[in-house]
C-alpha cells in the first residue's frame, strides 16, 4: 500500500507519535505500574497474595459474582428495554419528529451522573414518588422497599443504559438501507417476519457493541451501587475502592483491579468481531 | 391489529419516557423544597436552596474547574485524536492496525481502572494529585473516542480532495490548515462536544486524582456525604439546565451548518 | 498564604473555614478522607512539606507519630484546661512526653432512632437490635469500627482490649443485626433512610446524626444504653514537614477556640460536642447536643476500637465479609 | 377477455406538494419487456414504486390480473421488484436469499432449497448457493437479486435502474442476459432507466416519461423512428431539430418557413401555425443528392471518430442556432471547417407534435 | 530538438507484492489530448498517479519538458489533476475553489478573482463564483474542477475518469466540451477513461492498456481499423474473431484453416503456425455478395434494436464456438432464427498479433 509518494511519507509518524505517546504513558504504563504493584509485597519482594486473597476470600470472589450479576442483568434489560423504544422512534415517530424525540429520549443523559443515583434514591425511598403512587393507587397495602437493594442499582443503572442503547440503536436502524425492508416486504414478509428474518439480524452488531459499552461501563462503575445499593452486597468498584479508601492497601486494590480488567477482556474477546471500528 | 399495535407502541413510549424522566423530574421538583428533606410531601416552591449553591464557594469552584478540566481535556484529546487520524487514515504506517488497536484499547477499559492506574502510577512518579492530573485521566478516556470518531469520518473521498490541494500547490501544513480541518469540522466538533460531555460528568478518575482542586461532580459527592438536603438537588437541577443550554445551543448549530 | 489541611468532611463547612481565612487573610485548602488508613496513604502518595494539619481519629494518633508524620504541640498555647478530661486521651495524643496532638470534637456512636416509631425503651438496651421486633427496620452506619465496637459491647467486651479471639463472637452479633438491616450506609444513605422512614434505627448514629436533623424532625433521637456507647474523638496534628508551622498552629488554636468550637460542633456535614467545655454554643445548640448530659454519658462510654495493623485488617475483612452476607 | 396483465388508470401522485405523476395511464401484456425511460426526476421509480405497491397513489387504480390492487401492500402482490442497490440481505448467504421469498409462502426446507439453486442456475450462479453477497461482485449480486425476484414466480417483476451501478461493459452484457432471460421465463418485466441505448436494447414496448407525464409510448422502433414529441426525439437517441411556420398547406402539402429556408412536405396544418421537425443523424446527408430536400449550407465544426462512423456536428450558416447532426461512414472526406451542403430525404423528415 | 513534453521511461510499479504496471514506455507531445484506454485494474490510475507525482514508481523515470521528475512531489509538478470525484473544497465557495491554486503561488487577492473569474468563463459558470459546490449538478462541478486545474496553467492536464460519474447524455455533452475546451487553451491533456466510445471521441493519440502494459496505442482510426492485439480488438470497439492455422502460405498469400473454412488472405506466415482475425460488425456481411469472402452460414439469434442500426448476433453453423457480430441497417429484414450466409470483404479483415 505505498501509494503515498515521497512529500506524504514524511509527515505520518509525526501525526501519530503524540497519540500514541500519550496512550503509551498514560494508559500501557498505568497498567504496567498496577501489575507491578499487585505482585509487590511491603518489603518489596514478589508475592501473589493480592491474587490469592482474593480466591481464598469467599466474601471478595463474592463481589466479582455479585458484578457478573448485576451487570449481566443490566445489560439484557436495558437492550430489551430500548430496543423497542428505538425501533418505536425510528419507524413509526413521523421523520419531522424523529430527532426531537430522540432527543427528549436522552436528555436526563446530561444531568450529573451523581445527582442522577441519588435522584433514584429518592424517587425508590419509603416515602418516595414511587412508594406513594403505589400504596396512594391502592396496589399495595405497604410501601414496598424499593431503595437500598440489589433492584435499586438494577434500576439506576438501566436508567442511564437505556438511555444510551437507544442512541445507538436508533443510529443503527436508522443506516439500514431502507430497501432491505422493502425487499423483505416485496417477498411476502409481513412486519412482524421483516423485523425478525431482516432487521433484527442486520441490527444485531450495532447490539452487541452497545451491549459491550454497557458491560464496560457498568461493572466499573461505583457511584450506582455505593448509593443505590444500600451496601446490602459489595459489587467490584466497591471493593475495589474501599481497600483505596478505608485501607490505602493498594497493592490489594491494584489486584482487584487487573482482575475485573480480565473479566472485561474476555466480555471483549466475546464480542471482538463486531467491535472494529472502521472508515466509512 | 394495526391500530392496536399502534396503541401498544404508544403505550411503551409513554411508559418509557415515564422511567427516562421519572428521576429528572423529582430533582428538579424537590429543588424547590422549602424544607430540609427532598421527599414528599412537596413544601416549596422556594429558592433558598438555589441560593445555598450559588453561596456555596466550593461547588462554584468546582463548577469552573470542572469547565477548564472538560475544556482542557477535549482539546487536548481532540487534538491528538485528529492528528492521530489523520496520520492513519491517510498514510500508510507499518502495524497500523495494531497501533489504532492500541489507541482505541481504553475504550474497553473501566474509568475506576484507568484512574486506578493513573493514581498508582503518579505515585510511584511521584506526580502530586492535581486537576491537570485528572485532566490527564480524561484525556486517555476521551482520546479513544475522538479518534474513532474523526477515523471513521476520514473517508476516502476527502483522500482527494486532499491530493487536490497539494497538486494545487499547498504545503503539508496548508493542506491541513486550509482544507482537512475545515472538511472535518463537522466531526471534530461532534467529537469535541462528546469528549466535553464525558469529562464533564466523569467522577471516579477526578476523585482520585485531585487533591484540593477539583471537579464538580466530585463536589457534589462531597456534599452528598454530607449529609441530606435539597441543595444535592438545586446544584443537580442546575447543572441539568447549564448542560441543556449548551445541548440546544449545539443542536442550532450543527442544524445550521446542515442548511447552509 | 495556603494552608493545606487533611480534613473530615465537618471541616470543609465553610462556615467554620471562612471566619479564619478572613481574619488571617489565608486560603485554606481542604482534601477529605474517608478512614485513618485513607489519610496516610494520601500523605504517602504527597510530598514531604505538602501538608501543614491533619484531622485524625485520637486512637490513631500514635500511629501518625511511629510514622514520624507529627511535630509536638506547644501545650501552652492551647487551651488543654479546658477540654473535657475524659476526652483528652492522653494515653494516645501523648507519645514520649511529647503531645502531639489535640482532641477538637467527640461524640458517640450509639443508637439513633425515630421517637415516633420504635420505643424509646427499647433502645435501651443493644440487644434490641437482634431481636426480631425491629426486623427490617434498622440501619448499619457502614463504618467498621464503631459498629464492631458497640457489637462488642452488646456481648460484654471492653472496646480498649480486643483480640482476635473475640472476633468470631463479634462476627456472629454483626450477621444479627445485618440479617435485621434494611441497608448498611454512609452518612447520606443513612440519614437519608431514617429521614425518609426508610428505616427507624440507625446502628452507630448518634447525636453526629440526629443533631443536625432535628430541627426539622423532631422525632429523630438518639440514646447511649445500658451497655454503653463508642466514644469517638477527633483530634488536630500538625505535620513535622509543615512550612507554615505558625500558620498551622493558628488554625489549631482558632479551631479549638470557643467561636471555632461552636461553628465546628455545628457543622454542617455532621454535628458534635466540642472538646472544649468552653464552646460559644447558644443554649438551643447545647440542648440539642445534650451538652448537660455529657458527664453521664461519657461515664458510660467505651473507648474506640484500636487494633493494631493485623487485627485491623482482620476486621476490615469481617465488615465486608458481614456486608456480603445475604 | 382481453384485460391487459397490468392496467394502471389514471393515476395521480403528490408528495406533499410536489406532483410527481400526472394523470398517467399504462397497460403492461404478460410476457412483455417494458422499460420505463426518462430523465432524473421525471417520476419513473415513484411509477415503479405503485406497480410494486410501495407507494400508494393520491388519485387512479392499479388492476393487476384485473383486480383492484391499488392499496394491496407489497407482500400480497404478484410483484417482486429488483432494487437497484440490490439489497440482498447480508446476512444470509445467496442460497438463503433466494430461498427467503419461499420461505415466507411457508415453502418447506428441501423444496426451497432445490428451487433457489435451480433459480441460481438459471442465472449462473449455481455454486454461489453458500457464499455471502459481499463476497460477489456487482454483476453477481445483480444476478442474485434477479434469481431471489425470479424464484416466487411472480406476474410482473420489477426493475428499478437494475443496471445503474455497474460500468459499461458488464452493463451491455447483462443487458443480453436480462432480455434472454426474461424471453426464456416469460415473466413480463418493467425496467426504469434513463439510458437509451439500454432501453432501445431491452424493451418491448418503451415508455418515455418526463415530467410526471408518459410522452410517448410504444415499440421502441417506432419510438426512435416516428417519435410523439420533441422531447422524445431528443431524449430517444439524438436528432437535428428545425422549428417552422406554416406559409401555406395546400392539396396535401405544407410550406413550412424554417431558418434554413421553405420546406415543403406532406401533411396538413392551419397556415400560421408552428411545429417542428426532426431529422436522425444518420438520414441527415451531407451533399445534395437528387430527390432530396436541401437543408442549406452549413459550416463543419467537430468531426469525431467513433469506430464504426464519424459524428459531425456542423452549423447552419443561415442561422448559427441551428445545429446539425450527421453520422458519416469512417471513409468520408469531410474535415473540421469545411462547408458542406446539407440535406435529406422527405420521408426521414419527423413531424413533432412539440 | 524534439524532446516531448512528457517521456515515461521503462516505469514499473509495484503495490507490495502486486506488480501494477510493467515497464511501461510513454510520450505525450505538446498540446496533444492522450487517452488511456483500459480495463478497471489495468493500470490507468496508476499511470496518471505516476504522472501526477501522487505514485512513485518502483522503477523507471518520468521526465517533463526535459527534466527528471519522477519523485518531485505533486505541488512542485507543472501537472494538475481533475480527479474523478472532482474533489472540489467543499468549504470554499467555487471562485475560492477555482483560486486555490493561485493563493498557493502567492498571487494576490485581486489577481487571482480576476482570474478565476476568466477560469470560470472559459467552463461557462460566469455567474456560479459566489456559489458552493453543493450547489451545482454533477456536470456543473465537473466544469468547476477543470477551471481549477486549469488555471494555474499546468503544462500538463491529468483527468482521471472525469465524466465517470454522469450519466450518459451528459457524458456526450461534456465529451465535446472538453475537447473543444482542449483545443482552446492547447494544453497537453491526459485523460483515462474505460468507455472506448469517449476514448474515440476524444483521443488524439489511444493508448490502450491491459494488466499494467500498454497493449497498443497511435490514433484511434488506427488503433480501431488496425488493432494490434486480440484484446485490442475486441475491446477497442466490438469483433468477430476467428482463429486459425496456417495451411499454406505461398507467393504472399495464406491459407488459414479456421473452423468455419478455410480463408485466404494476402500475407507471410510459417505454415503450421496459429493466428487470429477479427472483423468489425459494420464490415460484417449478411448474404455472399460478389468479391467478398465466405465464412459459412449462421444463425441468427439476438436481433437488437439500436436505433440507427440492428445489432445481430448469430452462431455459425460448423462451429457454434464462433459468434458473428454485425451491424445492419434497421429496414434489413433479418429476424430471429433465419440462417444466413455470412461473409466479409478481404480488405475489411483484420490480422492480429495475439
Ligand atoms: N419520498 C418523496 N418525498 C418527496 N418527493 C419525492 C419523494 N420521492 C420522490 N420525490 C420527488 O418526486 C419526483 C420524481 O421522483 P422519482 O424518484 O420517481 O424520479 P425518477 O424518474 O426515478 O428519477 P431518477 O432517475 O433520479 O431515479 C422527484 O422530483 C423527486 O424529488
Ligand atoms: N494502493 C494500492 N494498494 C494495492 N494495490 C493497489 C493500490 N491501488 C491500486 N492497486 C491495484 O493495482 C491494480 C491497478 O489499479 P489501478 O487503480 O491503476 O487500475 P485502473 O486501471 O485505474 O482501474 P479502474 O478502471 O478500476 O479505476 C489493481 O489491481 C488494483 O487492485
Ligand atoms: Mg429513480
Ligand atoms: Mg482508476
Amino acid at each position: 500500500m505505498s501509494t503515498k509518494p515521497a512529500s506524504e511519507r514524511a509527515t505520518p509518524w509525526a501525526l501519530v507519535t503524540p497519540a500514541l505517546l500519550w496512550t503509551l504513558c498514560f494508559f500501557v504504563l498505568p497498567f504496567a505500574a498496577m501489575a507491578l504493584t499487585s505482585v509487590t509485597a511491603k518489603d518489596g519482594s514478589f508475592t501473589l497474595s493480592n491474587y490469592a486473597q482474593f480466591f481464598e476470600n469467599p466474601s471478595y470472589w463474592r463481589a466479582m459474582v455479585n458484578s457478573l450479576q448485576v451487570t449481566a442483568i443490566v445489560t439484557v434489560v436495558s437492550v430489551l428495554l430500548a430496543y423497542p423504544l428505538a425501533w418505536i422512534l425510528a419507524e413509526q415517530v413521523p421523520e419531522r419528529f424523529q430527532r426531537l424525540a430522540l432527543m427528549l429520549a436522552v436528555l436526563p443523559f446530561w444531568t450529573s451522573y451523581v445527582v442522577r443515583s441519588y435522584s433514584w434514591l429518592l424517587v425508590l425511598a419509603q416515602n418516595g414518588v414511587v412508594n406513594r403512587v403505589l400504596t396512594g393507587s391502592g396496589l399495595f397495602a405497604d410501601p414496598v422497599q424499593l431503595a437500598n437493594t440489589r433492584l435499586a442499582t438494577v434500576i439506576g443503572f438501566v436508567h442511564f443504559f437505556v438511555m444510551l442503547l437507544t442512541l445507538t440503536i436508533f443510529a443503527n436502524l436508522k443506516q439500514l438501507s431502507p430497501s432491505y425492508r422493502k425487499a423483505a416486504a416485496d417477498l411476502g414478509a409481513g412486519p412482524v417476519r421483516t423485523f425478525i428474518h431482516v432487521i433484527l439480524p442486520l441490527t444485531l452488531p450495532g447490539i452487541v457493541v452497545g451491549a459491550f459499552l454497557t458491560f464496560v461501563l457498568a461493572i466499573g462503575d461505583y457511584i450506582t451501587p455505593q448509593i443505590l445499593g444500600g451496601n446490602n452486597e459489595l459489587l467490584m468498584p466497591q471493593l475495589i475502592m474501599m481497600q483505596i479508601g478505608r485501607r490505602g492497601d493498594f497493592p490489594l486494590a491494584s489486584a482487584l483491579a487487573i482482575i475485573l480488567m480480565a473479566v472485561v477482556t474476555v466480555a471483549y474477546l466475546a464480542s471482538a468481531r463486531w467491535l472494529k471500528i472502521e472508515r466509512a | 391489529m394495526r391500530a392496536f399495535a399502534k396503541i401498544l407502541a404508544t403505550v411503551y413510549a409513554l411508559l418509557l419516557y415515564g422511567f427516562i424522566f421519572l428521576p429528572v423530574v423529582v430533582l428538579v421538583l424537590f429543588s424547590l423544597q422549602a424544607t430540609q428533606f427532598p421527599i414528599p410531601p412537596f413544601t416549596g416552591p422556594s429558592t433558598r436552596w438555589y441560593a445555598a449553591v450559588l453561596a456555596d464557594t466550593r461547588l462554584t469552584t468546582g463548577l469552573l474547574h470542572s469547565i477548564l478540566v472538560a475544556v482542557g481535556s477535549s482539546l487536548v484529546a481532540v487534538t491528538l485524536g485528529f492528528l492521530s487520524a489523520w496520520g492513519f487514515a491517510r498514510f500508510y504506517l507499518p502495524g497500523s492496525a495494531f497501533l489504532r488497536g492500541l489507541i482505541t484499547l481504553p475504550l474497553t477499559v473501566s474509568y475506576l481502572i484507568i484512574g486506578m492506574g493513573l493514581l498508582v502510577l503518579f505515585n510511584r512518579v511521584g506526580i502530586p494529585k492535581s486537576l491537570a492530573a485528572a485532566g490527564i485521566g480524561h484525556v486517555v478516556v476521551n482520546l479513544p473516542l475522538c479518534f474513532a470518531i474523526i477515523y471513521s469520518q476520514m473517508g476516502d473521498h476527502q483522500i482527494n480532495i486532499e491530493r487536490a490541494a497539494r497538486d494545487l500547490g499547498a504545503s503539508e501544513w496548508k493542506v491541513l490548515l486550509l482544507v482537512t480541518v475545515p472538511v472535518m469540522a463537522p466531526a471534530i466538533f461532534a467529537s469535541f462536544f462528546l469528549s466535553m460531555t464525558f469529562s464533564w460528568d466523569e467522577f471516579v478518575i477526578s476523585f482520585l486524582l485531585t487533591r484540593f482542586e477539583t471537579t464538580l461532580p466530585v463536589e457534589i459527592w462531597n456534599l452528598l456525604r454530607s449529609g441530606l438536603n435539597p441543595k444535592t438537588n438545586a446544584v443537580g437541577s442546575l447543572v441539568f439546565g447549564v448542560s441543556i443550554v449548551l445541548v440546544v445551543a449545539f443542536e442550532l448549530l450543527l442544524f445550521r451548518r446542515k442548511q447552509s | 498564604q495556603e494552608l493545606n489541611a487533611l480534613i473530615w468532611c465537618d471541616h470543609a463547612d465553610p462556615a467554620l473555614l471562612q471566619p479564619f481565612e478572613e481574619a488571617n487573610g489565608v486560603k485554606v485548602n481542604v482534601k477529605e478522607f474517608e478512614g485513618t488508613g485513607a489519610g496516610f496513604a494520601i500523605v504517602d502518595q504527597s510530598q514531604p512539606g505538602d501538608w501543614d494539619v491533619m484531622v485524625i481519629d485520637s486512637i490513631d494518633v500514635p500511629r501518625g507519630v511511629e510514622k514520624g508524620l507529627f511535630e509536638p504541640l506547644p501545650e501552652d498555647k492551647l487551651p488543654f484546661a479546658d477540654l473535657f478530661p475524659e476526652v483528652k486521651m492522653d494515653n494516645k495524643t501523648v507519645v514520649n512526653g511529647k503531645r502531639y496532638a489535640i482532641t477538637e470534637k467527640f461524640g458517640y456512636n450509639t443508637i439513633s432512632f425515630n421517637k415516633t416509631k420504635v420505643d424509646p425503651a427499647d433502645m435501651d438496651t443493644l440487644s434490641s437490635l437482634t431481636g426480631d421486633k425491629y426486623k427490617g427496620r434498622l440501619a448499619i452506619y457502614d463504618y467498621y469500627l464503631p459498629v464492631i465496637g458497640m457489637a462488642a459491647l452488646a456481648i460484654g467486651k471492653k472496646t480498649a482490649d480486643l483480640t482476635e479471639a473475640d472476633l468470631p463472637a463479634i462476627k456472629e452479633e454483626l450477621l444479627k443485626m445485618k440479617a435485621n438491616a434494611k441497608l448498611v450506609g454512609e452518612v447520606t444513605a443513612s440519614q437519608t433512610a431514617l429521614a425518609t422512614g426508610e428505616v427507624d434505627i440507625l446502628v452507630g448514629g448518634g447525636e453526629w446524626v440526629t443533631a443536625g436533623l432535628a430541627k426539622e424532625n423532631p422525632a429523630l433521637d438518639f440514646s447511649i444504653p445500658k451497655e454503653g456507647g463508642v466514644l469517638w474523638s477527633q483530634s488536630l496534628a500538625m505535620f513535622k514537614d509543615s512550612k507554615n508551622k505558625d500558620l498551622a498552629l493558628k488554625f489549631i488554636q482558632y479551631v479549638l477556640s470557643p467561636e471555632g468550637q461552636a461553628r465546628l460542633a455545628t457543622s454542617s456535614c455532621y454535628w458534635g460536642m466540642p472538646s472544649n467545655k468552653k464552646a460559644a454554643l447558644t443554649d438551643n445548640e447545647k440542648k440539642t447536643l445534650r451538652f448537660d448530659e455529657q458527664p453521664a454519658f461519657l461515664a458510660r462510654a467505651q473507648a474506640y476500637p484500636a487494633p493494631n495493623a493485623d487485627l485491623d485488617k482482620k476486621m476490615q475483612d469481617m465488615w465486608t465479609e458481614m456486608l456480603q452476607a445475604q | 377477455m382481453n384485460a391487459p396483465l397490468v392496467d394502471v388508470r389514471n393515476v395521480s401522485h403528490r408528495f406533499g406538494q410536489a406532483s410527481v405523476l400526472h394523470n398517467v395511464s399504462l397497460r403492461i401484456e404478460a410476457g412483455s419487456y417494458t422499460v420505463l425511460l426518462g430523465p432524473s426526476g421525471s417520476g419513473k421509480t415513484t411509477l415503479l414504486s405503485i406497480l410494486g405497491g410501495f407507494v400508494v397513489p393520491t388519485e387512479g387504480n392499479v388492476f393487476i390480473r384485473g383486480e383492484d390492487c391499488t392499496a394491496v401492500p407489497p407482500a400480497k402482490r404478484p410483484t417482486t421488484t429488483v432494487f437497484q442497490d440490490y439489497a440482498l440481505f447480508p446476512h444470509m448467504s445467496i442460497g438463503k436469499n433466494v430461498a427467503f421469498g419461499l420461505r415466507m409462502r411457508g415453502v418447506d426446507g428441501a423444496t426451497r432449497a432445490q428451487r433457489a439453486r435451480s433459480a441460481l442456475k438459471l442465472v449462473g450462479l449455481a455454486d454461489a448457493f453458500d457464499r455471502r453477497p459481499h463476497q460477489l461482485s456487482g454483476g453477481q449480486r445483480q444476478r442474485v437479486a434477479l434469481a431471489r425476484a425470479l424464484v416466487v414466480e411472480p406476474a410482473v417483476l420489477l426493475l428499478d435502474e437494475p443496471l445503474g451501478a455497474l460500468d459499461l461493459k458488464l452493463r451491455r452484457q447483462m443487458q443480453d442476459e436480462l432480455k434472454a432471460l426474461q424471453k426464456s421465463v416469460g415473466t413480463a418485466f418493467v425496467h426504469v432507466t434513463h439510458d437509451q441505448e439500454e432501453a432501445m436494447a431491452l424493451a418491448d414496448h418503451c415508455v418515455v416519461m418526463n415530467d410526471g407525464r408518459i410522452e410517448d409510448e410504444g415499440a421502441p422502433e417506432r419510438v426512435y423512428s416516428q417519435p410523439a414529441t420533441r422531447f422524445s426525439a431528443t431524449f430517444m437517441g439524438e436528432s437535428t431539430v428545425i422549428s417552422g411556420t406554416v406559409a401555406g398547406s395546400r392539396s396535401g402539402i405544407i410550406t413550412l418557413r424554417t431558418p434554413v429556408g421553405d420546406i415543403s412536405l406532406p401533411g396538413e396544418a392551419t397556415p400560421g401555425s408552428t411545429f417542428s421537425l426532426a431529422v436522425r443523424p444518420e438520414h441527415l446527408l451531407l451533399g445534395e443528392p437528387a430527390g432530396s430536400l436541401g437543408l442549406g449550407e452549413a459550416v463543419v465544426g467537430d468531426v469525431v471518430f467513433q469506430g464504426s462512423f464519424r459524428r459531425v456536428l456542423a452549423t447552419s450558416k443561415r442561422d448559427p442556432g441551428i445545429a446539425f447532426l450527421a453520422r458519416l461512414a469512417t471513409g468520408s472526406p469531410v474535415a473540421s471547417g469545411d462547408t458542406v451542403a446539407v440535406s435529406c430525404r422527405p420521408e426521414h423528415i419527423i413531424r413533432l407534435k412539440d
